[in-house]
């Protein structure tokens, strides 16, 4: 699906992101772990083009992304959460999922059609809500929501944009432990169908080893390792790395 | 050559006076992040003050020592004015930034009305040591003295504020307090003293700027400050909001760019010229010359 | 007990007409870390915020919260700070456009001496990135720095909102032990998600739930009592879900 | 989007959502705005007279000409909101596709002798283009670069104007209306009635395209743009291009507007390239509450009929009975009309629409108390 | 009911004659405007002998404050007519003529125009007069300075925009089609730094300088006239403005030949020792004469005209009287009125300074090529 070949972006001397490989395949899988600031986020946007890359290629399904902006790259199907939520602070819960829908299915820019009396739209939005367990919230405006529901709001943002690919970064930041179970839940059932692929940067480990198909370990902007959650797990560098001491 | 030195030397007058008009306004807008439309009246305030003081005031007059008193007078007005309004108008609206703006809008409005009430609308002569009147020749071109003084302040005025930022207390935290005032709160420090001071130096450097600008035109009238306020405008933006440095940069640029084309192109396409440099930096540059964050 | 540090009253907010904290009482210790616990949107951080004097311009606070004899809601934050209240916020605050060190000066107080050695002992990353602008930290790194800004100075009583969010496990465990050292001679009290962390640090816990406190007691009480955990917080194990190396751990043997 | 926002500082406000009013009130609601239209239509067969509001009676043609004014203002500005209450597009420059307008028309008419049915619609799409093209140049920056960037264009239209290029535009002092093409119901004191409906024309009009257009799919990504730009384009939308097309059809209304200024005035003149009219524009809007339907409209209104009164209040004799010092300042329409506004900042944050809900308020506050009088 | 009331202009015999004034009394032509009412009020005593009246029928003036803005002052033309005015007058700034003469034009009323002196008033259409002097007569009162021109080199300093045009059309007309080459160096009007024009006006070495500029920046432009040489070298020629603004031409103001509309002590009539007696402070100013030729052309047309307009057209077609600055004629064909201009010298120096009087030109020597009229 996604792949990543020699991607690097330097800001003066540094590599942030420093040849970056990375193959996702169909219905992947793919935690992304490292320390604070390996340039985890850097990596996802070089992937969203939010930033241009000094060097390297983005491919998605075999086709050369690295030149389109970031709206091309989401209509071919790459979706991405941010690390710090970011919603429409001024529109509803509901019409901030309503707009996700309407830029998925085409047709925005439509200027003298009531976009209330879309019923299909309105319908998915009500079904991605619903699906993040956020639809009593419907009415509220966004920016009033507390950080929790915030990203609850982003993942139903990403839901309704079918992506083919999603790129998580750290959902359970700042998350309950009551709702993380339920969050969980909530990105595995995205990732189950379809065949859909995932990246996911996360620090709550345990969510990276209950949903994660193979894990990449990022470190100073390098892929330090790329394998299953157990080879992983056991490579001492990692551990040194990134895990440290016992708490 | 002669031409070319002559013009040289009065375009980096007019740029020194761009200048002396932005290096205030750039300080309010980028550190306190308020776009002072009534920069223009601290600017009139600065010069009917000197031009008041320099009649009426005693020991202030048109020469000498009279004349630093008057001056020393107008910017003492200017300044007081510019606390009285961020006292009064702007700190209460605090993190409602379009109301700041639109509150300056307002009072540019209704103090140059306030200002054209009291003295009229027409321009009045503005009192002047005599040398201001003359001309240095400088290599065969003859410069106006006024132009000179001008020069000489907006250098003074660079180094002082960089001095002030870079140096001081005061500085870091207008720096600081410009990302996020709460958090300057939080780590204790009484974050609107701070900003009621970069109004004060705004406040000062525009009331400079009115009477060394007046000394230049030889008038005071009500408009003066506005007429000066568009140019300004270009300059910070070409320099880079609230870089102090990038304003200098860009008033020089200006300034030089006014009066070539002035002189060998036709009329009017010394303007036109300045504008499309601006866009023509936004476009490339739209952080400005010097960019949002770098003060020095 | 000696008299507590902190004593919150029938504290009450609303924000544009939520009414968020609705008559919220507790008390914080004058030694030791108390931790405040609930759900998302609760108002840990809106209490924090009253508490410090920062609710925003569109709500109002009523109810008293006294640090010592004082009061303290009608006083403006700067003075609070000054008088030893320091407060580490949920997303860090540090100032992008300056540089780690001016981010450090700024935090010096008048008529004390900032304590360097603490703060670069405690996260040396500090010292070497001392000329990095601080918007080009890393998530983590900004933590660190919004800590640090807050250890320079002598305080009476810490208030720190989630300081452990989004960093890595390893960073997590160090931030944990500078709590920990910290809270020996200074009160914190604390919001935590991370469950590894209340465990290790929380002397009292108190526990909102619907703007109101739903328990307040002993923090290990609270978390050795399963019943009390998954219905106060709604964790099945308390074990389940602590993003703590030692899960982790489990399956890399 | 605008930099100037701070994220403190509360987004205009949206409109409360229906649901959220209840009472009777609400019920009649809807109609409401017909109603005031209808009134609207009608006014001009009335001869009543408000003294101190209006020099004449409602049907004098002063009073008319000044009401036709305020038309096409409180229409100008709702235009204006258009880029700023919805989108977040702080624009400097947009009294220049308004005098593409007013001198679009008067061009074609005085100088090139077209009809009006030609030059009114060549006039809107020359304006329509002109800011379609200077758009595309211009957003390709944000925030106070983009202000900045369409101030200098407006900057440029204005020292065209005032140059005077091929005695086109006859420099400052104006061009006046060759008015021997026009309808005859456009032109003479005694048809002034037409140019007030034409006016409220107009005013119709584009509060219909604006209520429309943001209550339209395209109206929601504008909506989305003025919160967060860089999440749209994560949505797979090209914020460069709806901001395009915001920026495209409010230069178009403005436009439009110009062409019925150009036929009220019967000229064009240089004041209406100044910045200050941007500047007023914006002015307009606050006072009225950006972002909300009926805000910008009555801000529009209101500020041109202070602008135009005022003038005639500083010459009264109650003015100049007073002492100097206070007869002085308020002789000068700007000084009233600056203070006024100041004032208004303070006391109606969130503009005249603001005003609504607040009297709502105060009417619940007083209900319970006259209940328990019964 | 109709849709709109226009109050048909009472022919009531005893009914008063309205008169409207749409003049600046704010904004940047304030002090224009005050000048010219206080002429136009003393002119009323002097036409009307202190009794304000015509016949039987009292004048009842309305003024309005178009604060410069032609849209403000079309607004209260239109306002006044449909109240039944007959005569406007007023217009101090030129924008705000040219808008209110169509206007008057469409709705059949007198306009006499006051201080503005855009050339395109006269023969705008037949409703419109003027009161003052135009540009033309300006240029005229110009040429007289260098004698013969022929061979002569001129050069023109003007503003950019339509003043700056009008000013450089008329000298190519006048002086250049008597025989002197003649250039132009043109600067925007907001220009803050004159030195380049200098630098451009002196490398031409003309045999006389005539500078249009009106506004702010006047003073620093004649300071740097002054110290690039330029005074001294050559015949330097310009319109003296208001009294207010003698000093600020500073050293420069003994160096310059003046064109003069007016001033105080240019002309000795009838009417100027009325005017100088009824005006507030007693001294006469470059708009005073305006204000009182309008209301002397007010009472005659009131006079011989009733409540006709057509009779006041015809009335006013062709009459000469004695205005402030001497014999006034108001020209049939285009309505220019026909008036003395002066030469003066300024003397004195810090905020003293007097005019005196070269030479007076007449009517007739400075009368402008005839116009079609429009409409
Ligand atoms: N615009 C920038 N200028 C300079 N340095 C930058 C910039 N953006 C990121 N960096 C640096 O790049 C590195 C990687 O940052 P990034 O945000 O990608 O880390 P991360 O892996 O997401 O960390 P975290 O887990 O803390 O979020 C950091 O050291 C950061 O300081
Ligand atoms: N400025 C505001 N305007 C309106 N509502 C607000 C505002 N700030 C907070 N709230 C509301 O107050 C409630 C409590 O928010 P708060 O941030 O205190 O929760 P929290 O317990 O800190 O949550 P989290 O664990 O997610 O940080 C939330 O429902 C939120 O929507
Ligand atoms: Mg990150
Ligand atoms: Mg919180």
């Amino acid at each position: 699906m996604l792949a990543t070949r020699g991607l690097t972006w330097r800001i003066g001397e540094v590599a942030i992101v420093d040849s970056v490989e990375i193959d996702l395949a169909p219905g992947e899988f793919l935690g992304v772990i490292g320390p604070n600031g390996a340039g985890k986020t850097s990596l996802f946007n070089l992937i969203t083009g939010l930033r241009r890359p000094t060097e390297g290629q983005v491919t998605l399904d075999g086709r050369d992304i690295s030149a389109l902006p970031p709206h091309r790259r989401a209509r071919l199907g790459l979706g991405r959460t941010f690390q710090a939520s970011s919603v429409f602070g001024s529109l509803t819960v509901r019409e901030n999922v309503r707009l996700a829908v309407q830029a998925h299915r085409g047709g925005s820019m439509k200027l003298w059609r009531r976009a209330a009396a879309d019923r299909e739209v309105a319908a998915a939005a009500d079904t991605a809500l619903d699906r993040v367990g956020l639809a009593h919230r419907g009415t509220a405006l966004a920016g009033t929501l507390a950080h929790g529901e915030k990203r609850k709001l982003e993942i139903a943002l990403l839901l309704a944009g079918e992506p083919t690919v999603m790129l998580l970064d750290e959902p359970m930041a700042g998350v309950s432990a009551e709702d993380v179970p339920e969050l969980v839940q909530v990105i595995r059932s995205l990732t189950g169908d379809n065949g859909r692929s995932v990246l996911m940067v996360e620090h709550h480990m345990d969510v990276i080893l209950e949903l994660a198909d193979r894990i990449a370990v990022m470190h100073h902007g390098a892929l330090l390792a790329c394998d299953t959650p157990e080879t992983v797990m056991a490579n001492p560098t990692v551990q040194e790395a990134y895990l440290g001491e016992e708490l | 050559m002669d031409a070319i030195i002559l013009l040289t030397l009065t375009g980096l007058g007019l740029a020194a006076l761009y200048f002396l008009v932005a290096s205030g306004l750039s300080l309010v807008f980028g550190l306190a992040d308020v776009l002072n439309f009534a920069h223009g009246l601290f600017l009139g305030v600065g010069a009917y003050a000197t031009w008041w003081a320099a009649g009426n005031l005693p020991g202030a007059g048109a020469d000498g020592l009279g004349f630093v008193v008057a001056v020393a007078f107008g910017v003492a007005a200017g300044t007081l004015m510019a606390v009285l309004v961020e006292l009064v108008l702007i700190r209460p609206l605090y993190s409602r930034t379009i109301e700041q703006v639109l509150v300056t809008v307002g009072l540019s409005l209704a103090g140059v009305a306030l200002l054209q009430a009291t003295w009229g609308a027409d321009a009045r002569p503005f009192p002047r040591p005599e040398w201001t009147r003359q001309v240095t020749t400088i290599l065969g071109a003859q410069v106006p003295n006024g132009g000179l003084l001008l020069i000489i302040a907006a250098v003074l005025v660079l180094a002082a504020i960089l001095a002030f930022l870079q140096w001081t207390r005061y500085g870091l935290i207008i720096r600081a307090g410009v990302e996020n005032r709460e958090m300057v709160t939080a780590l204790g420090i009484d974050v609107r003293k701070a900003f009621t001071l970069v109004f004060a130096i705004g406040g000062a450097a525009a009331a400079l700027a009115g009477a060394l600008g007046s000394v230049y035109f030889g008038t005071v009238s009500p408009q003066q400050g506005g007429s000066l306020l568009i140019f300004a405008f270009i300059v910070v933006v070409i320099g880079g909001m609230g870089s102090v440095v990038g304003s200098a940069y860009a008033a020089v640029a200006v300034g030089l760019l006014q009066q070539f084309v002035n002189y060998y192109g036709t009329s009017g396409l010394g303007d036109i010229c300045v504008v499309a440099l601006l866009a023509v930096v936004l476009l490339l540059r739209p952080q400005g010359i010097a960019g949002k964050a770098a003060i020095a | 007990m000696s008299q507590p540090v902190l004593t919150v009253d029938d504290l009450s907010v609303r924000i544009a007409g939520l009414h968020i904290l609705q008559g919220v009482s507790f008390t914080v210790a004058p030694t030791g870390v108390t931790v405040l616990l609930g759900r998302n949107g609760v108002g840990k951080t809106t209490t924090l915020r009253a508490v410090v004097g920062l609710t925003p311009r569109n709500g109002e606070v009523d109810g008293t919260v006294r640090m010592g004899e004082q009061s303290l809601l009608d006083r403006p934050t700067h003075r609070l700070v000054r008088g030893g209240l320091g407060y580490v916020p949920e997303d860090r605050c540090v100032f992008a456009g300056l540089t780690v060190a001016e981010n450090l000066r700024l935090a010096e107080r008048r008529g004390s001496t900032p304590a360097y050695d603490r703060v670069f002992a405690l996260f040396p990353e500090l010292d070497r990135r001392s000329r990095q602008r601080a918007g080009s930290l890393s998530g983590g790194q900004q933590q660190m720095l919004a800590i640090g800004r807050v250890l320079l100075n002598d305080n009476r009583l810490l208030l720190v909102d989630e300081p452990t969010k989004g960093l890595a496990p390893k960073v997590v465990t160090e931030v944990a032990e500078v709590l920990e050292r910290v809270a020996e001679s200074v009160p914190v009290l604390l919001v935590e998600q991370n469950l590894a962390v209340v465990r290790r640090l929380a002397r009292d816990a108190v526990v909102l739930a619907a703007g109101k406190v739903a328990w307040a007691g002993d923090a290990q009480e609270l978390l050795s009592e399963t019943a009390l955990t998954r219905s106060l917080l709604g964790v099945g194990s308390a074990e389940a879900h602590d993003a703590t190396p030692a899960a982790a751990r489990k399956d890399g043997h | 989007m605008t930099e100037v926002k701070s994220p403190e500082v509360p987004a205009p406000p949206a409109a409360v959502p229906a649901e959220l009013t209840g009472g009777r009130v609400s019920r009649l609601r809807p109609y409401l705005p017909l109603l005031v239209l209808v009134v609207a239509v009608i006014l001009p067969y009335s001869t009543l007279h408000l003294p101190g509001i209006f020099e004449g009676a409602l049907n004098s043609p002063g009073t008319l000409q000044l009401l036709a004014v305020c038309l096409v203002f409180g229409g100008l500005a709702a235009g204006y909101d258009l880029l700023f209450g919805r989108t977040g597009m702080l624009s400097f420059g947009h009294a220049l596709y308004f005098a593409a307008g007013v001198y679009g028309t008067d061009i074609l008419i005085t100088r090139a002798g077209l009809p009006l049915w030609q030059a009114a619609p060549l006039a809107i799409v020359g304006g329509t283009i002109l800011a379609g093209l200077i758009g595309a140049v211009a957003l390709r920056t944000v925030g106070i670069a983009f202000a900045m960037v369409t101030l200098a264009f407006a900057q440029v239209g204005a020292i065209l104007v005032a140059r005077d290029f091929g005695g086109l535009t006859g420099g400052e002092e104006g061009l006046p209306l060759d008015v021997s093409g026009l309808p005859a119901g456009l032109v003479g004191v005694a048809n002034t009635v037409n140019l007030y409906w034409l006016a409220l024309a107009y005013l119709v009009v584009v509060v219909l395209v604006v209520h429309r257009v943001s209550g339209s799919p395209t109206g929601r990504v504008l909506a989305g743009l003025r919160d967060d730009e860089r999440r749209i384009g994560v949505l797979g939308l090209d914020p460069y291009r709806f901001k395009l097309v915001a920026f495209t059809l409010a230069g178009g209304l403005a436009a439009a507007g110009g062409v019925v200024y150009c036929l009220i005035v019967g000229g064009a003149s240089p004041h209406i390239t100044s910045s200050e009219l941007t500047l007023s524009l914006l002015v307009m809007v606050v006072l009225g509450g950006p972002g909300t339907r009926w805000g910008p409209v009555l801000g529009g209104i209101l500020y041109m009929y202070l602008d135009h009164r005022l003038v005639s209040f500083g010459s009264s004799g109650a003015v100049e009975a007073l002492p100097a010092f206070l007869s002085r300042p308020l002789s000068e329409p700007l000084f009233v009309l600056g203070t006024v506004f100041i004032l208004a900042v303070y006391f109606f944050p969130g503009g005249l629409a603001s005003l609504a809900p607040r009297l709502a308020l105060l009417r619940d506050a007083l209900r319970p108390g006259r209940r328990r009088e019964d | 009911g109709s849709p709109q009331d226009t109050a048909s202009g009472g022919g009531d015999s005893a009914a008063p004659v309205k008169v409207g004034l749409v003049y600046s009394q704010s904004g940047a032509l304030a002090s224009y405007g005050k000048q010219y009412i206080e002429g136009f009020r003393a002119g009323l005593d002097f036409a009307t002998n202190g009794t304000n009246k015509v016949g039987d029928r009292a004048i009842e003036i309305t003024e309005v404050d178009d604060a410069g803005d032609p849209a403000k002052a079309v607004s209260a033309a239109k306002d006044l007519i449909g109240k039944g005015n007959k005569i406007i007058a007023g217009s101090t700034a030129s924008g705000v003529a040219l808008q209110v003469a169509p206007i008057a034009a469409q709705n059949k009323v007198l306009f006499i125009s006051g201080p503005a002196a855009t050339d395109a008033v006269t023969g705008a259409n037949k409703y419109t007069f003027r009161s003052g002097r135009q540009s033309y007569q300006d240029v005229v009162t110009a040429k007289s300075f260098i004698g013969d021109p022929t061979g002569k080199k001129v050069v023109v300093f003007a503003q950019d925009g339509a003043f700056g045009d009008a000013n450089e059309a008329a000298v190519k007309e006048v002086i250049g089609g008597a025989g002197a080459t003649v250039s132009a160096v043109r600067a925007p009007a907001s220009a803050t730094e004159f030195t380049p024009f200098a630098s451009q006006i002196k490398s031409a070495k003309p045999d006389l300088l005539f500078v249009a500029w009106a506004g702010s920046t006047a003073p620093a432009m004649w300071q740097t006239l002054d110290q690039q040489g330029v005074l001294t070298s050559t015949t330097v020629v310009t319109g003296l403005d208001i009294r207010a603004s003698w000093p600020t031409f500073g050293a420069a103001g003994t160096k310059i030949s003046f064109l003069s509309h007016y001033f105080d002590g240019a002309s000795d009539t009838e009417a100027a020792k009325a005017a100088k007696a009824k005006v507030p402070g007693g001294t006469l100013d470059l708009f005073h004469p305006d204000g009182f030729a309008a209301a002397q052309m007010v009472v005659r047309a009131a006079q011989e005209g009733g409540d006709d307009v057509d009779k006041m057209i015809s009335a006013l077609e062709g009459w000469s009287f004695e205005g402030v600055k001497g014999t006034m004629t108001i020209r049939a064909e285009d309505h220019a009125l026909l008036q003395p201009m002066y030469q003066a010298n300024l003397a004195g120096s810090g905020e003293n300074f007097t005019a005196t009087a070269q030479k007076a030109l007449t009517g007739e020597e400075t009368a402008p090529p005839v116009q079609a009229m429009k409409g």
